[in-house]
């Protein structure tokens, strides 16, 4: 199981803020993307930043049991 | 080394005090606001948004390692998040060193990487409605 | 513009609320303190002579000579004379600008020219006696 | 009438805090210096700098009927 948190206009274009998904064995975090976004993942104009585990990480990085990934857009803080 | 993620305002001189980095010679604060918003536009407020635990985890990376970078004596981040008006404040940053270039360039740094690195969001209301300021990528993951 | 000289200690928060920048986006300090004296020095304390009326003069052509070249919204500046000590404060400079480049660029400029232009000067105090620290002489009449 | 001024070391140094000095006519910094100094002038381990009227200037700049120049060592403010 990993909990998947969408962030900002990530989370607004999918509808999605936080969920959970049944991993049967690592994947990329572009996928755990594309099966927790379903349809909605073509609304997206831009392929969102990831976290896995609160680290920036990329699309392609592995996703394991256990794991917090987490999907949003360019930051814009300070 | 004391980094916090807050609504509330706070006081930079206040939380400076908190830290006492004995043989600084120099001591450098920046301290973020919220811009006037330009007279034709509509926007009311800011609304920041955060991943809670990342931002504080973030932060943390990011003054650590300015300090090495810079052998800062120590290092203090507060951002705000939630609503956010003209004039307020928005983020404060103090490095304190032995000597000023390296204060300077510290603190410099920390907001400088903050700005590409620490998961925050800005949206801009106004009475019609909200719009998400366009962030920046993180130099290392272009 | 707020240039001041005095012997007294200063809070570098009071003293920046007595100028608000309007639509200032950031704002940067600088707070100098006297460092540690080295453990195995005799100095006591240090002893800062200026030349009064010269100081105050001078600090505004450094302030209004960044103001111009960082187009900054604001200057202050307060310099300290008499005997201090270790941890005291000698030396505040905050600038305020519409983005932190500037305010950061002018900060650091003022205190890198006050440093070669100010008429100030520094005796560290023993037990046995005095010396003047050496000085800098400043760029444009080197 | 020049008002003198002399700070820090160099003022240690000459034994001279302030003093007037009449001109006759414009004269360089030095030359005044070395009007208002006399013999102890070789005390100094180095020429000072000047100020006219409160403004950074060199020795061989002329110095007029009420003006303010002032002697010191290099700076060491901030």
């Amino acid at each position: 199981m990993v909990t998947v948190r969408c962030f900002a206009g990530v989370r607004e274009t999918l509808g999605l803020s936080t969920c959970t998904y049944a991993l049967e064995k690592p994947m990329s975090a572009q996928a755990v993307l594309t099966a927790v976004a379903g349809e909605r993942l073509s609304a997206l104009s831009a392929p969102p930043l990831v976290a896995i585990n609160m680290q920036h990480s990329r699309l392609e990085n592995l996703v394991c049991d256990g794991d917090e990934v987490a999907f949003f857009p360019p930051v814009s803080g300070g | 080394m004391i980094v916090r993620v807050q609504s509330e305002d706070f006081d930079p001189e206040q939380e400076a005090r908190a830290l006492t980095a004995t043989g600084a010679g120099a001591r450098v604060s920046f301290v973020g606001t919220v811009r006037d918003f330009s007279a034709g536009s509509q926007i009311t407020a800011l609304d920041i948004e955060h991943y809670p635990r990342m931002t504080e985890a973030e932060l943390t990376r990011v003054a650590q390692q300015a300090q090495r970078t810079w052998d800062l004596l120590d290092v203090l981040i507060v951002h705000r998040y939630g609503r956010l008006r003209a004039g307020d404040r928005i983020v404060l940053v103090v490095t304190w060193a032995h000597h000023r270039k390296a204060a300077f360039r510290g603190c410099e740094e920390i907001i400088d990487v903050l700005k590409t690195r620490a998961p925050f969001w800005k949206k801009e209301i106004t009475e019609d409605g909200a719009t998400w300021v366009s962030g920046e990528i993180p130099a290392s993951l272009e």
